[in-house]
């Protein structure tokens, strides 16, 4: 059996290479199209990622909003806003030298203080098992503020979206 | 109520459905074709073919070209023959029938006066080449006078009675030189056959 | 540009070329539109992929001999081609016809109604995207008047049936007995077509208030036919004209109220309908026995090369299931025409197209051009 | 079994933060932008769930956390795609340097 | 017996177990486990897709008074395998400006979504792949992905055709979804789970949703999304033959096309079995034949109706499609909720009563409000 710990451990590692590769050409390639593919790549991973920490309702609700919702309106608005023809003009603008080094010193800083920081690990919540109906009973009960408060706002963001989609006749 | 109309649309073809397996005689009408055939009418007309009595080199064809010059499309090619001083002959030496050309319109049968074009039953021709295949030359144009019996009798029988009543009329004269005089009844016996001749 | 369902989002237009290799031009028709997302806001015709010079051809001809280049205009009704070449020369040469064959010349024009009508239904509805099935029942139908017209002129499609002054040939024995069968089965046939279409509640909201055709349109573009009274204007040749014996029987014309395609649709269902009934009389009413030709038609189809027509000029015309087809033939005295136009109603019914798609959606345009019902044979010429 | 340590977790997504935040940074294109925040809002995620799932008393909240997080991640692509559009109507550029003058 | 016969794949997958565990180590074994699932979804879904073909051209023939396939095998049953073999012989033809890449993918992405969900099917007693607890969520999230690969394929095509296609389908996938979704939150709702073992579970012995007055119509509206999920007739916008063409697969040939239609097979009967497992009691059926056969039946029956559909029923405008998902699915399957919710609180008659007149009032304020769209009768005047 550990070899099969050893095997899923080893997939985690695998899963975070892919998903950082592909979080690389969201960023680097030209073709937004190709960009946004990438990013679905990318969610992907971390909706896998999400396995790993025992979330799967997350996971679930990961693919089917962001790559099920969030992408496909990404895509659209690709679609809508460029022609099929189109040339691929340069996408980035003269900052990415110095964002480079900014966040590689940014990166190199937090590495380090990582290091140094001893987490607590809560064993008790590191074993739990957090089924949907219990992130339901919680939604429903300590968090029902928050939750009545973003379905406002989702509407507000739908309404504002639709308004801001319209031309002005 | 919306859908009803859906629903009653769907019963039809359910009832079609059912009916190909409870009746398929009514049910289904394709025809499976290359082992079964439907019949073909007496009147279908494909490609021509030349008719010859007997043996094949007795072609009813005198070389007339009226065919020749009446074919809408112009797909056929006729030289008469010649004998040895030059003379003209009344036989085809060539007579080709181009059927990439040709338009079955049947135009060359009806002006036939010599009843010896017809149009063929014959369907099957596939080719593999356009030029050289569906170029079809004399001989293989020819067929007997009794293969027209048998795909069209009763155009047979017509056409008999009237080359029986020519022949007994007009034993001696040559019936390649005036066609337009010959004084036939032409189309006054019509639920017999199908092409007004003007023989 | 204002239009009827302008989206609210302006987006680049799509220039799409459909055709004319497209399942749905109904041969090889193309249609240059302009899209924005769905909707159409231009649309260019572009034909002329089929044209073969017929009546360059036709004036190279005899009179005759071009008889059979007509099955080959508008290929689903070569008899009522056939017929209205056969009216104009017959006008001017002045030759009659005898009573049978008239008869027999309504027998054939009606038929090639029910054919044309029960096959354009067809198509629309492949169009509209019903998978073949209204096609096949439709083709079912037509299969046994197909085999009439091969028993009785040889040919299925490509009749070459009729002649100056009459029709190429009597019918032969079992003939009567199809045609009798046929007209018994047609109307079940078409209470079958109602019941699977008419009702049918997507064809209806697909259909209708789509592509409406306004009525001074309609007349001042010249459209004729089924489309013409479908926008409600009551103009048929066959009453108008009363051409060869239209003037003996008792038959209505059905007339549409809005002109859009489900009007288009089924006047012809209903003009189905009334050619059955025109058929049921010329059975009841056609002499047993009599000429098929005329003396003076046999003149002109016994040697075609020698006849010549005396100098002048005529139009035969007549109400074809597509509209009016015309022939105009001028005459100098020689064996072959001068001129020759044919008025092929499928391309003037087609030139309103861009009007009735404007403003649509795409898939409108499609079924739009369905109910104009063109054959590219006619089209092009 | 040991289970994967968190600061495996955090790295990861520390990194995938920083390929957004550069994307964000180095973008031109609006909708590009846009995908690189969406990149950091995951990368957040990851740490809500796996710092619930390995240190706090009750590992339901980052979880209930997430799913704000992406809701609102919905609202904001809803929101900003709208306005790319809007901007794409007027302009016709989805270019950020070319949209300066904070107004239509 | 007759329960030898019920778990019948069951037991020789244990018996093969079995036997491998005498030589191999236990995480070998259970790795077998999973990949012996794997492979017989695998191997019986394209299966199952060719013989969909066959019977989908048969039916139609049948229906359009043909024969339909009959010459390659008898009843032409070796069709499917004429035509597999002709798909992969034809040459595979890539647009020249096209994206490359993307389009090979597409047809690769398209296939993986139908064969995933698969695995949350149901096929019998103790025949499911995978027992999630989120398993209905897992179906309806990873058929998302078909979305984004056919969107992929209709974009690499650079055909703009493809392009139509592929953006009908992106809006016509993501409206149905909606609907789709909301008229399963019932039965969520009445059973309290996610997993679709459970869900069956909860309507053994007869006790099918579809009999519940609120399950009716959400089968109904799901069976009617699933078709439009699908693409099929009369929901086949994205591959208008008669419109665009062919739509997102206008520039596939040979494989690539054959993986565009596996597609859209498995899914057409994915979607079959899950609308079988929501409403009309999964597995269940009288014992005296196993409770595979019995998923089997039901799925063939609602793809039969599928295919009954595409033989009689035109299709929808794409501005009328869109109007049946938002006008009407959309505030049902709103309205279903509270019916369902009625149905699950109140005593037996009582709840029949209140269902009935919930949905009485919900679809006569449907017809009213959709007034304008429904269409009219007409009269036909005459002129003599």
């Amino acid at each position: 059996m550990e070899i099969l710990y050893f095997f899923a451990k080893t997939g985690f590692y695998a899963t975070a290479l892919v998903t950082l590769a592909a979080a690389i050409l969201v960023v680097t390639l030209r073709n937004l199209f190709h960009c946004a593919l990438a990013l679905i790549l990318s969610l992907l991973g971390v909706a896998v990622t999400y396995l790993y920490l025992k979330a799967e309702f997350l996971a679930i609700i990961q693919i089917l909003l962001y790559i099920g919702a969030i992408m496909t309106l990404l895509i659209f608005a690709i679609m809508l806003t460029h022609r099929l023809t189109d040339r691929s003009v340069s996408q980035t603008n003269r900052q990415s030298l110095p964002a480079f080094a900014l966040l590689a010193v940014f990166n190199i800083f937090f590495i380090a203080s990582l290091a140094a920081v001893p987490w607590k690990i809560n064993s008790a919540s590191l074993a739990a098992k957090i089924d949907t109906q219990a992130l339901g009973a919680f939604l429903m009960g300590p968090y029902v503020f928050p939750f009545e408060i973003i379905s406002i706002v989702l509407i507000i963001a739908l309404v504002g979206a639709v308004i801001l989609g319209r031309t002005d006749q | 109520m919306f859908g009803w109309g859906v629903l009653k649309g769907m019963l039809v073809t359910l009832w079609n459905f059912l009916l190909t397996y409870l009746w398929p005689k009514k049910g289904i009408f394709t025809v499976q074709y290359p082992e079964k055939k439907l019949p073909l009418a007496q009147r279908y007309r494909n490609f021509p073919f030349l008719v010859y009595d007997g043996t094949p080199h007795m072609i009813r064809c005198v070389a007339c070209k009226i065919c020749e010059s009446e074919c809408p499309p112009k797909c056929i090619y006729i030289i008469p023959e010649k004998d040895a001083e030059g003379r003209v002959q009344k036989k085809p030496a060539v007579f080709d029938i181009d059927y990439a050309i040709c338009m079955n319109c049947g135009l060359c049968e009806e002006v036939c006066p010599f009843d010896s074009i017809f149009m063929d039953h014959e369907y099957e021709i596939s080719k593999y080449n356009r030029a050289e295949d569906l170029m079809v030359r004399k001989e293989a144009l020819l067929k007997p006078w009794e293969y027209f019996a048998k795909i069209r009798p009763h155009d047979f029988e017509r056409i008999e009675a009237k080359r029986a009543a020519k022949s007994a009329k007009a034993k001696p004269v040559a019936p390649a030189e005036k066609p337009s005089q010959k004084p036939d009844a032409g189309p006054t016996s019509p639920q017999q056959g199908s092409v007004p001749k003007n023989g | 540009m204002s239009l009827p369902c302008a989206p609210t989002l302006k987006t680049e237009l799509l220039e799409v070329s459909i055709g004319p290799q497209h399942p749905s031009t109904h041969g090889v028709f193309r249609m240059n539109a302009v899209l924005d997302g769905e909707t159409v806001v231009k649309l260019k015709p572009v034909m002329g992929y089929l044209h073969r010079n017929h009546e360059q051809i036709a004036e190279t001809l005899p009179y005759l001999a071009n008889m059979p280049y007509t099955d080959r205009l508008d290929y689903i009704c070569s008899m009522t081609n056939n017929f209205a070449y056969a009216l104009a020369v017959e006008k001017l040469a002045g030759i009659d016809v005898p009573e049978r064959a008239q008869y027999l010349r309504v027998m054939m024009a009606e038929l090639t109604r029910l054919v044309n009508h029960s096959l354009l239904i067809g198509f629309l509805l492949n169009d509209l995207g019903a998978w073949f099935t209204p096609v096949f029942y439709a083709f079912r139908e037509r299969e046994k008047i197909l085999d009439f017209f091969e028993a009785v002129s040889g040919s299925r499609m490509m009749c070459n049936y009729f002649r100056f002054g009459g029709v190429k040939a009597d019918l032969p024995e079992s003939a009567l007995d199809q045609v009798r069968r046929i007209v018994r089965d047609y109307p079940r046939f078409l209470d079958e077509f109602e019941r699977l279409l008419a009702g049918n509640e997507i064809l209806k909201s697909r259909c209708q208030r789509v592509g409406i055709l306004p009525k001074e349109l309609a007349v001042n573009a010249s459209i004729t036919g089924p489309m013409l009274r479908a926008s409600g204007v009551n103009y048929d040749i066959r009453k108008a004209d009363r051409y060869s014996i239209y003037d003996r029987f008792d038959f209505r014309v059905p007339l549409g109220m809005t002109g859009d395609v489900y009007d288009r649709y089924y006047v012809r269902v209903l003009e189905m309908r009334e050619s059955v009934k025109i058929l049921e009389q010329v059975l009841k009413q056609m002499p047993e026995k009599g000429d098929i030709l005329s003396a003076k038609g046999l003149q002109a189809c016994r040697a075609p090369r020698m006849w010549k027509p005396p100098a002048g000029d005529a139009y035969g015309r007549i109400e074809s299931p597509k509209g009016e087809l015309g022939f105009y033939l001028v005459s100098d005295g020689s064996p072959k025409p001068y001129r020759y136009h044919v008025r092929p109603p499928s391309f003037i019914n087609l030139t309103v197209l861009e009007d009735l798609c404007i403003g649509q959606k795409i898939a409108d345009a499609v079924i739009i051009l369905g109910s104009i019902d063109i054959v590219l044979g006619e089209v092009d010429r | 079994m040991t289970p994967i340590p968190l600061n495996h977790f955090v790295i990861f997504s520390l990194f995938l933060f920083s390929i957004g935040l550069y994307g964000t940074l180095t973008r031109r294109n609006v909708i590009g932008i846009l995908m690189g925040i969406e990149l950091m809002l995951n990368a957040a995620n990851i740490n809500l769930i796996a710092f619930s799932r390995y240190i706090s008393p009750n590992p339901e909240t980052g979880q209930i956390f997430v799913i704000f997080v992406i809701v609102l991640a919905a609202c904001a692509a809803a929101v900003g795609l709208a306005i790319v559009l809007a901007m794409y109507q007027n302009r016709k550029t989805v270019q950020a340097e070319d949209i300066h003058i904070l107004k239509w | 017996m007759a329960e030898t016969i019920d778990q019948i794949f069951v037991l020789a997958k244990d018996r093969f177990l079995d036997l491998l565990g005498i030589v191999l180590p236990d995480w070998i074994i259970l790795l077998v486990r999973i990949l012996i699932s794997i492979a017989v979804l695998l191997a019986v879904a394209p299966v199952v897709m060719m013989y969909m073909t066959w019977l989908e051209r048969k039916v139609l023939g049948r229906i359009q008074n043909r024969y339909g396939p009959n010459r390659v095998g008898i009843f032409g049953l070796l069709q499917p395998i004429a035509d597999g073999i002709k798909m992969l012989t034809k040459e595979d033809i890539v647009p020249k400006n096209a994206d490359q890449v993307i389009h090979f993918l597409a047809p690769v992405v398209i296939v993986i979504a139908p064969l995933l969900v698969l695995a949350v099917l149901p096929f019998g007693r103790n025949m499911i792949a995978a027992d999630l607890n989120v398993g209905l969520l897992f179906f309806l999230g990873v058929s998302t992905f078909g979305v984004i690969a056919l969107f992929m394929g209709s974009w690499a095509s650079r055909n703009k055709y493809s392009l139509l296609g592929g953006m009908r389908a992106f809006a016509q996938m993501i409206s149905y979804e909606i609907p789709m979704v909301l008229s399963v939150v019932p039965v969520i709702l009445v059973t309290s789970s996610l997993s679709t073992a459970a869900i069956v579970e909860a309507q053994l012995g007869w006790k099918w949703f579809i009999f519940t007055p609120w399950g009716g119509f959400a089968a109904l509206v799901f069976f009617l999304c699933g078709v439009a999920e699908v693409n099929r007739t009369p929901f086949d916008l994205p591959e208008a033959e008669s419109e665009i063409v062919a739509g997102f697969h206008t520039e596939y040939s040979g494989m690539k096309f054959a993986l565009f239609y596996m597609a859209e097979f498995i899914s057409t009967f994915a979607i079959s079995g899950l609308a079988v497992t929501l409403f009309l009691g999964g597995w269940d059926g009288p014992a005296f034949l196993p409770s595979w056969f019995w998923f089997g039946l039901k799925t063939f029956i609602l793809i039969l109706i599928m295919i009954w559909f595409r033989g009689t029923l035109p299709r929808f405008r794409v501005d009328q499609l869109m109007g049946f998902a938002w006008k009407v699915f959309l505030p049902f399957t709103l309205a279903n909720i509270f019916i369902a919710a009625l149905w699950a609180l109140l005593p037996y008659p009582k709840n029949f009563i209140a269902d009935t007149i919930g949905i009485t009032v919900i679809l006569t304020l449907l017809q009213i409000f959709n007034r304008k769209e429904t269409p009219k009768k007409r009269k036909y005047l005459y002129a003599n």
